[in-house]
């Protein structure tokens, strides 16, 4: 169980801004959420580095080499000869290659994006409706209540409307 | 009544519609899909076909008499082909032969015994057992008989040949009645009567279209349907491509392009009814140009003075470079051979043309030659007394029944009503008392029988065939049933025996079968010995011929020949006259023998009303062709209907633009137009309906090609149902050709025509 | 933004969440007429075809092709302009993409769902389709990776995964917010579609990255998709079929006639669900602009098409071209020029394309134009060969217009089904092209948030 | 072996043309268009043989009639000096056939006899292969058709009737060429005679335009006709290399 201080903000400026002197103090990570993405959290909270681009990648060449050894490697367990061509016939074998590239390169992208994105959730997280509508929320972590307060000051500095506490089950 | 509301109700045709859609695809996923036969592309190994049996039978589509084999599986027939060892087919056939099946089961065939119950031509029979209608025709032909009224029966039949004609004659004979008549539309009177005016002999000779070099055609569709198309076709092929030094040349003289034409070399359009005149043309210029060196050469050279080659320009529209050209490649080209027949011999002078182009045969001394003309001796069965009745003879026929000088008549699968124009013969039956027919299909004439006796088909029954034209030497074939009866019938055979031994007439015709009264007939051939194959008995001779479909003697007629003065003297050919004046009727119609139908026998059979015709690819239906030209003058366009009035009917028919045809001729087909003769056959438009009675005057055949019509547009048109989209190639190349010298010594020799025919 | 009152993110909140659970009669009548059309229209005589046999169509040999291909392109060139167009919007940053192209690539699933009804209309035997799948079966037998067909099974396949998977990314972010403003079996609903978005900055962040590494994958995608279309004609020796501009040409097309028709759904949004606010007059001069470059790229290519035709020469080439400018369908030809390469050039007025109702009537006459260009690929070139003596005509019969006009019924079905599931414009995006809220929320959110 | 083994011994096997050389018969066909009336008995032989359907007048008049051999007929010049061509049309079976590599399914290829066979069961009727052909001897079941009692009885039993929904065309009388295996094969012979097995429109045509046989065995009728200088193949343009040889024409002036 985990208790966290939410600071809703108006906007994303002085939300990122109280997210940011938080870091500072020691916290750990701090989240913010949004209605819209917020430009520059990465240079207040640090990198974000995406697996996604290698899974879109390993995607792109593993469904490159299935297609290709779907359409040329079952072309020799199916002799169907047409046409007078040879039974491995490379030319149009590269187009079902692209397109499974292109659509396993689509499936691991989405894979890849759910496990950063750590979606779907399994259990129940932090979440203040109003973040879906137009305020900013950061939250933070607070391992008693001595650390709660200190947060909430922090908040409440940077232009927080209100501070609640709210509790992660375990 | 469930009370369902308007809601439910959407939501019931919603769900229905998408349940029944997903269920059916579903069905379709599943459903076995090999129900029937064999589907396979490769069979397993074990997988055996059944087995076929082949039977070897004749053919009676139409005169030819063409052997063929008639694959059988469990009792059923499968296909018709030529039988290989027959000489007239040497295993080929023309798709109407082929369409024989669909006669046999064409299932608008008529199933047992009927009586007419209402007016005749009500239509309404009522099925009788077989007991009650022969007794009810045997009675009455007792009575007559016992009477000595004999001769007020009539039998009318289609054009029979062999035993069963011999039964009718029999039968005829007994019953005191000379009225026995054989009627075909397209039988070629003419060209018997030229035979027998210029040859002495009322038979066809044997024409070697196979080894001859130069063929003129006046007017005969020899590829199409003149006396015997499939076994021309193979002499065709064979003189084309079938030797290894020469190429066969085909000239066609006609004015509508039939198939011959299309096939020939040269193509030539006289005016209707000169061909006669042009074949004197040429022969007047073989004579005159010191070709012809017989002994009756002066009085040659007298009888063609009035057909100089100018004035035979003049009268037929074929220019005089042609007539020489022709004339001379004729007498050059050894062998060359003149045939003549369809359109050219339907003209009121159509024995003297036919007489004129035996002329020509003469003139080039081709008679008994290979690649001539060659005499067929006698056929080894029973004689073929010409029972062809003529037009006028049909005619002389009706004003009897008008007279009430005749009680009965039996028809046997011919269609007078149908064929045979402006005749009144409707109303001539309806003055007979009792008609009976024999036909296994309800036609024209069929419908207004009081009694219908069904025969078998040919591929039920036993009979036997001496072709007509035989091919050199003497042939003869047996038909056997190769199917059991599919219905209620008897063949014709079977029912005339019954009919002569209930009428009492068993002492002379004691036979109880029609099996039984071939096998005594061809005992006697037996009998006579000197056979080509000798068998130790006559079991195994008949045994032999049944398997073997056909038997032959390879004994030659002598072909020496020599020609009556008096018939040179007699040469001549008058104008054509026609029917209607030229004034207010401007076009003469050609009405040609359909190459898919026949004369109409064959409309019933679905195979032939969906084959294109070979040279418009239309399909059912009728249509008038038209030249170009005239139809452009006219404003017609293919499809426009127009009716056609001669002076003695009118009809209704779309407009095919033919570019083969002369200007001022049009052609329309016979054979559509069947009212009574099936789902597949009534359509279309008959033009015999509107032909003039005008016939030849020596022999009372109908001259068919003399009517004179008009045409007038109805502003109405229709889609013709035919398969050919563009007519023209385009300039695509796809039907290549090349001259003749790049094929010479290149051709094939393939193992056709194995029986050789002609003396050698 | 020329409103008069700017607009504040819960407003766009508001209106979104209104026209997902507000639903007046109009909407019900509307839905239950597109309903009503497509069974009887579309299914039913769908239905009657497949008892009957593809003879209750008007095809015949040798026209073995006709309308449901046609339409069958139709709806495939419809779908090119949603996720293709979103997709390179995307990645430019063009901001005026935002607010139309949920409902743009909803076009594109929904277009491409048509399409392959339209493939399994098309089809002798529907019932064994999934024979062009490759899966082991006791047969023996497996699909021709050669055949251009399967070449368009496969892209076909991918590309509707890839498009569905597009529009749902897009989404979850709206789905989370819509979620906390339902209640019942929408909360449900949105709960399971939503996957627990909580517009965290890593989730912002990891959609922002697998967003736009889908739309560098679905560019070449839908450039291929249509190619592959292409090739379904190009790849045979047909004349007239058998050309090499065919891949562009039709990507070209495609994407011209889905171009039209985001107008003719713009228009329609904005009309019909109260959107006025976020579709305005810029979103019409763009894509007004990006008409009239389309129609004269499609105007260039089939220029080339007839000239190259016309310079080979060749009979059948020449007689194809020589039947299409002026033979039986040519008044087709003439009215699909008229309307794909003369109209649009009105695009050049700029008052023509900020005014709604001649962008609609325009829009309209060009995927009109545009499906009277497929049924002239399908129609002349067929009914014309290298065989003179096996040329035929085609007229569609009734079972094929009806379907066709059921189709349409059946797209807006699935669109009115659309635009009551998915936000039917981007909350998020739209979000971000406006200043950042201000001012204290002016009313109570509706609904029960948790 | 392995599958990977199969594949890797396939990869270096198949990457070239040429599978056609282990074929056993390289079934061919001459047609000689100089001997051809267009008399059309071909076309009757291979409705009878081959169980195709009759379509009657209204299917007929929309174009939907099922002839897999047919007579093309083309008219040259203008009365009086006019001529017409016939030309026997079938399924050429093309050696690099356009047909065969468009259907999706497989459900038309090439066998070991050379020939372009369709198989009706795994057809699905994209009608593809019909729109590729361009010889348009590709005919597709517009309906289940119906044969009126008692016609069926003439049904080939060696032949399947097709359902509607796929497609078909000449199989050069498969299942006569099979037979013909069968029995040669019952006579311990390795091969099949040269005119042992003829498809029904060969055997009936009655001018012998029509030629079959085995294009491998020099010796066969066929081989022979197709060394003629008379042969071309329509369409040669489009390289299909069809297994159908047509002998020209002749036409000379009227010298």
């Amino acid at each position: 169980m985990t208790n966290f201080a939410a600071g809703i903000f108006h906007g994303p400026e002085s939300a990122l801004a109280a997210a940011g002197t938080l870091k500072g103090a020691g916290y750990t990570t701090p989240e913010l959420m949004s209605p819209v993405p917020i430009e520059g959290v990465e240079e207040v909270l640090g990198e974000k580095k995406s697996v996604i681009k290698t899974f879109t990648l390993m995607g792109g060449i593993l469904g490159g080499t299935f297609g290709f050894l779907l359409a040329a490697g079952t072309a020799v367990l199916y002799l169907h000869p047409t046409g007078g061509r040879p039974i491995i016939t490379i030319p149009p074998f590269l187009i079902i290659t692209y397109e499974m590239t292109i659509l396993f390169g689509i499936l691991f992208t989405v894979l890849g994006f759910f496990i950063s994105a750590r979606l779907p959730v399994i259990r129940e997280r932090v979440y203040l409706p109003e973040s879906a509508v137009d305020k900013f929320v950061v939250t933070v972590a607070c391992a008693d209540d001595e650390h709660f307060k200190r947060a909430e000051a922090i908040l409440r500095d940077a232009g927080a409307e209100q501070v609640r506490e709210v509790t992660e089950e375990a | 009544m469930p009370n369902i509301d308007r809601r439910d109700f959407i939501k019931l045709v919603g769900a229905g519609s998408v349940g029944v859609g997903a269920g059916f695809m579903l069905r379709e996923t599943i459903k076995h899909p090999t129900e029937q036969l064999i589907p396979h592309v490769i069979a397993p190994e074990d997988f055996s076909t059944g087995i076929a049996t082949w039977y070897n039978t004749v053919c009676s589509m139409c005169a030819a008499g063409c052997g063929i084999s008639v694959r059988t599986r469990e009792g059923r027939a499968k296909k018709i082909e030529g039988n290989p060892s027959h000489p007239v087919s040497q295993g080929r056939l023309c798709a109407l032969g082929q369409a024989g099946l669909q006669v046999l089961y064409n299932p608008d065939r008529l199933t047992g015994p009927l009586m007419q119950t209402g007016q005749r031509g009500s239509g309404s029979f009522a099925q009788v057992t077989w007991q009650e209608g022969l007794d009810k025709v045997a009675d009455r032909l007792e009575l007559l008989t016992a009477e000595n009224q004999g001769n007020r029966i009539g039998l009318l039949s289609q054009g029979v040949r062999g035993h069963l004609a011999q039964l009718f004659e029999l039968f005829a004979d007994q019953l005191g009645s000379e009225r026995l008549l054989h009627y075909d539309f397209d039988h070629p009177h003419t060209l018997y009567a030229a035979n027998h005016r210029f040859f002495g002999e009322a038979r066809l000779p044997y024409y070697d279209l196979k080894n001859t070099r130069y063929l003129l055609s006046f007017g005969a569709d020899y590829l199409g349907n003149w006396i015997s198309p499939v076994h021309h076709s193979l002499g065709f092929g064979h003189s084309r491509q079938g030797r290894s030094d020469v190429r066969g040349r085909f000239v066609q003289i006609e004015p509508r392009m039939s198939m011959s034409g299309a096939a020939a070399d040269e193509w030539i359009s006289a005016k209707p009814g000169t061909e006669g005149i042009l074949a004197l043309g040429l022969a007047h210029r073989i004579v005159s140009e010191g070709h012809y060196s017989g002994v009756d050469r002066d009085d040659w050279t007298t009888a063609l003075s009035g057909y100089t080659t100018d004035q035979v320009a003049e009268q037929t529209g074929v220019g005089a470079d042609t007539i020489r050209r022709i004339a001379d490649t004729f007498v050059h080209t050894e062998p060359s051979l003149a045939i003549g027949g369809g359109s050219a011999a339907n003209h009121s002078n159509g024995v003297d043309t036919l007489v004129a182009v035996n002329a020509l045969n003469y003139l080039v001394a081709n008679i008994g030659k290979p690649g001539g003309l060659v005499f067929n001796p006698e056929p080894a069965g029973p004689a073929s007394q010409d029972r062809q009745a003529s037009y006028r003879t049909m005619l002389e026929l009706a004003e009897d029944a008008k007279q009430g000088n005749i009680e009965i008549l039996i028809l046997n699968g011919t269609n007078p009503v149908f064929s045979l124009p402006s005749a009144g013969f409707e109303e001539a039956l309806a003055e007979i008392p009792l008609i009976v027919s024999l036909s296994s299909f309800m036609d024209e004439t069929t419908a207004l029988a009081d009694i219908i006796l069904p025969s078998h088909t040919y591929l039920e029954s036993w009979g036997d065939d001496f072709p007509e034209p035989g091919v050199g030497f003497s042939i003869g074939s047996v038909s056997q049933p190769v199917v059991s009866p599919l219905y209620n019938t008897r063949a014709t055979g079977d029912i005339v025996l019954q009919l002569a031994k209930q009428a009492g007439l068993s002492d002379a015709i004691p036979w109880s079968s029609m099996k039984d009264f071939i096998k005594d007939g061809w005992r006697l051939i037996y009998d006579r010995g000197g056979l080509d194959t000798q068998k130790e008995s006559f079991e195994s001779f008949w045994r032999s011929i049944l398997k073997a479909g056909v038997w032959g003697e390879k004994t030659h007629r002598d072909p020496a020949f020599t020609l009556d003065k008096r018939v040179i003297n007699s040469i001549a050919v008058p104008p054509p006259e026609f029917s209607g004046s030229s004034d207010a009727y401007p076009f003469i119609l050609h009405p040609y023998v359909s190459t898919t139908l026949h004369d109409g026998h064959a409309a019933n059979l679905p195979w032939m009303q969906e084959l294109p015709d070979p040279m418009t690819s239309v399909v059912y239906g009728s249509w008038v062709e038209i030249n170009p030209a005239t139809a452009g003058q006219m404003n017609l366009k293919e499809g426009d209907l127009v009716d056609i009035e001669s002076p003695h009917g009118q009809i209704r028919a779309p407009v095919y633009v033919y570019p083969a045809i002369m200007p001022g001729v049009i052609a329309m087909p016979i054979g559509q137009g069947h009212v009574t003769y099936g789902r597949y056959a009534n359509r279309g438009v008959n033009p015999i309906e509107i032909l003039s009675p005008r016939v030849d005057q020596r022999t009372g055949a109908l001259a068919s090609s003399a009517t004179r019509v008009k045409i007038k547009a109805t502003g109405r048109r229709i889609e013709l149902v035919k398969t050919g989209g563009n007519s023209r190639e385009l300039g695509r190349e796809i039907v290549q050709t090349t001259g003749g010298k790049a094929s010479q010594g290149h051709s094939a020799k393939l193992n056709s025509i194995p029986i050789t025919v002609v003396p050698t | 933004m020329p409103e008069a009152k700017e607009l504040q993110y819960a407003d766009i909140h508001r209106d979104v969440v209104r026209s997902i659970v507000e639903t007046g009669p109009k909407y019900y009548i509307t839905l239950g007429t597109a309903i009503f059309v497509t069974l009887l229209c579309f299914f039913f005589p769908w239905f009657y075809q497949l008892y009957y046999g593809i003879g209750a169509a008007g095809l015949n040999h040798p026209q073995v092709w006709g309308t449901y291909l046609a339409s069958f392109i139709f709806w495939i060139g419809l779908s090119h302009s949603g996720t293709l167009l979103s997709c390179v919007l995307h990645l430019t940053n063009s901001s005026w993409r935002k607010a139309m192209y949920r409902s743009a690539e909803a076009m594109t699933l929904f277009s491409l769902v048509v399409a392959f009804t339209f493939v399994m209309v098309h089809l002798g035997r529907p019932w064994f389709i999934h024979w062009s799948l490759p899966y082991p079966n006791q047969m023996e037998m497996w699909p021709n990776f050669r055949s251009p067909l399967l070449f368009d099974v496969m892209a076909i396949t991918t590309y509707l995964t890839g498009s569905a998977i597009f529009i749902y990314m897009g989404s979850i972010p709206d789905f989370a917010a819509v979620r906390d403003r339902t209640i019942g079996w929408r909360n449900t609903m949105y709960t399971l579609l939503s996957l627990g978005w909580r517009g965290t900055d890593r989730e912002w962040h990891r959609l922002h990255w697998a967003y736009t590494f889908l739309a560098v994958l679905i560019i070449p995608l839908a450039v291929s998709v249509h190619s592959i279309v292409s090739w379904d004609f190009a790849l045979s020796i047909v004349p007239a079929l058998h050309q090499t501009i065919f891949a562009p040409y039709f990507v070209v097309g495609a994407i011209y006639s889905g171009t039209a028709g985001i107008v003719t759904v713009m228009f329609i949004l904005r009309k019909y669900m109260d959107f006025g606010q976020y579709i305005t007059k810029v979103h019409f001069d763009n894509l007004g602009k990006l008409l009239l470059v389309l129609s004269l790229i499609w105007t260039y290519i089939n220029m080339v098409e007839l000239f190259t035709g016309w310079y080979s020469g060749a009979s059948t080439e020449h007689e194809a071209l020589q039947y299409k400018l002026f033979g039986y369908y040519a008044p087709l030809y003439w009215e699909m020029i008229l309307f794909c390469a003369v109209a649009p050039l009105l695009c050049i007025s700029k008052r023509f394309r900020t005014s709604f109702v001649p962008m609609l009537i325009l829009s309209i006459a060009v995927n009109i134009g545009m499906y009277t260009e497929r049924f002239l690929i399908v129609g002349t070139s067929l009914s014309r060969q290298y065989l003179p003596d096996a040329w035929g005509l085609y007229v569609p019969s009734l079972v094929e217009l009806s379907i066709i006009l059921g189709s349409f019924a059946l797209f807006s079905t699935f669109f009115l089904i659309f635009v009551k599931i998915f936000p039917s414009v981007s909350m998020y995006e739209v979000k971000e092209t406006m200043s950042t809220p201000k001012t204290e929320p002016e009313a109570p959110p509706e609904g029960n948030p948790a | 072996m392995s599958i990977l083994d199969r594949i890797a011994d396939g990869w270096r096997k198949y990457r070239k043309p040429g599978y056609y050389d282990e074929f056993d018969y390289h079934w061919g066909m001459t047609v000689d268009l100089d001997r051809c009336t267009g008399c059309e008995a071909c076309v009757t032989a291979c409705q009878s043989e081959n169980n195709l359907p009759i379509v009657g007048e209204k299917a007929f008049a929309e174009g939907r009639e099922v002839k897999w051999i047919r007579i093309e007929r083309y008219w040259e010049g203008e009365f009086p000096d006019v001529k017409l061509r016939f030309i026997p049309m079938l399924c050429q079976h093309c050696d690099s056939a356009p047909c065969e590599t468009v259907c999706p399914v497989s459900a038309t290829y090439h066998n070991q006899d050379g020939l372009n066979t369709q198989v009706y069961n795994r057809c699905i009727g994209t009608r593809s292969c019909a729109v590729y052909c361009p010889y348009e001897v590709r005919y597709f079941n517009f309906y289940d058709h119906h044969w009126d009692s008692p016609l069926d009885q003439q049904l080939n039993p060696d032949v399947t009737v097709r359902e509607k929904g796929v497609m078909e065309k000449c199989t050069f009388c498969i299942q006569r060429i099979r037979q013909a295996k069968d029995v040669a094969k019952d006579d311990g012979r390795r091969r099949v005679r040269d005119g042992e097995v003829q498809p029904a429109c060969v055997q009936t045509c009655p001018t012998q335009a029509l030629v079959f046989g085995d294009r491998k065995d020099p010796e066969s009728q066929v081989s022979k006709l197709m060394n003629n200088p008379r042969t071309y193949r329509v369409l040669d343009e489009l390289n299909t290399d069809s297994s159908v040889v047509y002998l020209k024409k002749v036409e000379d002036d009227h010298a």
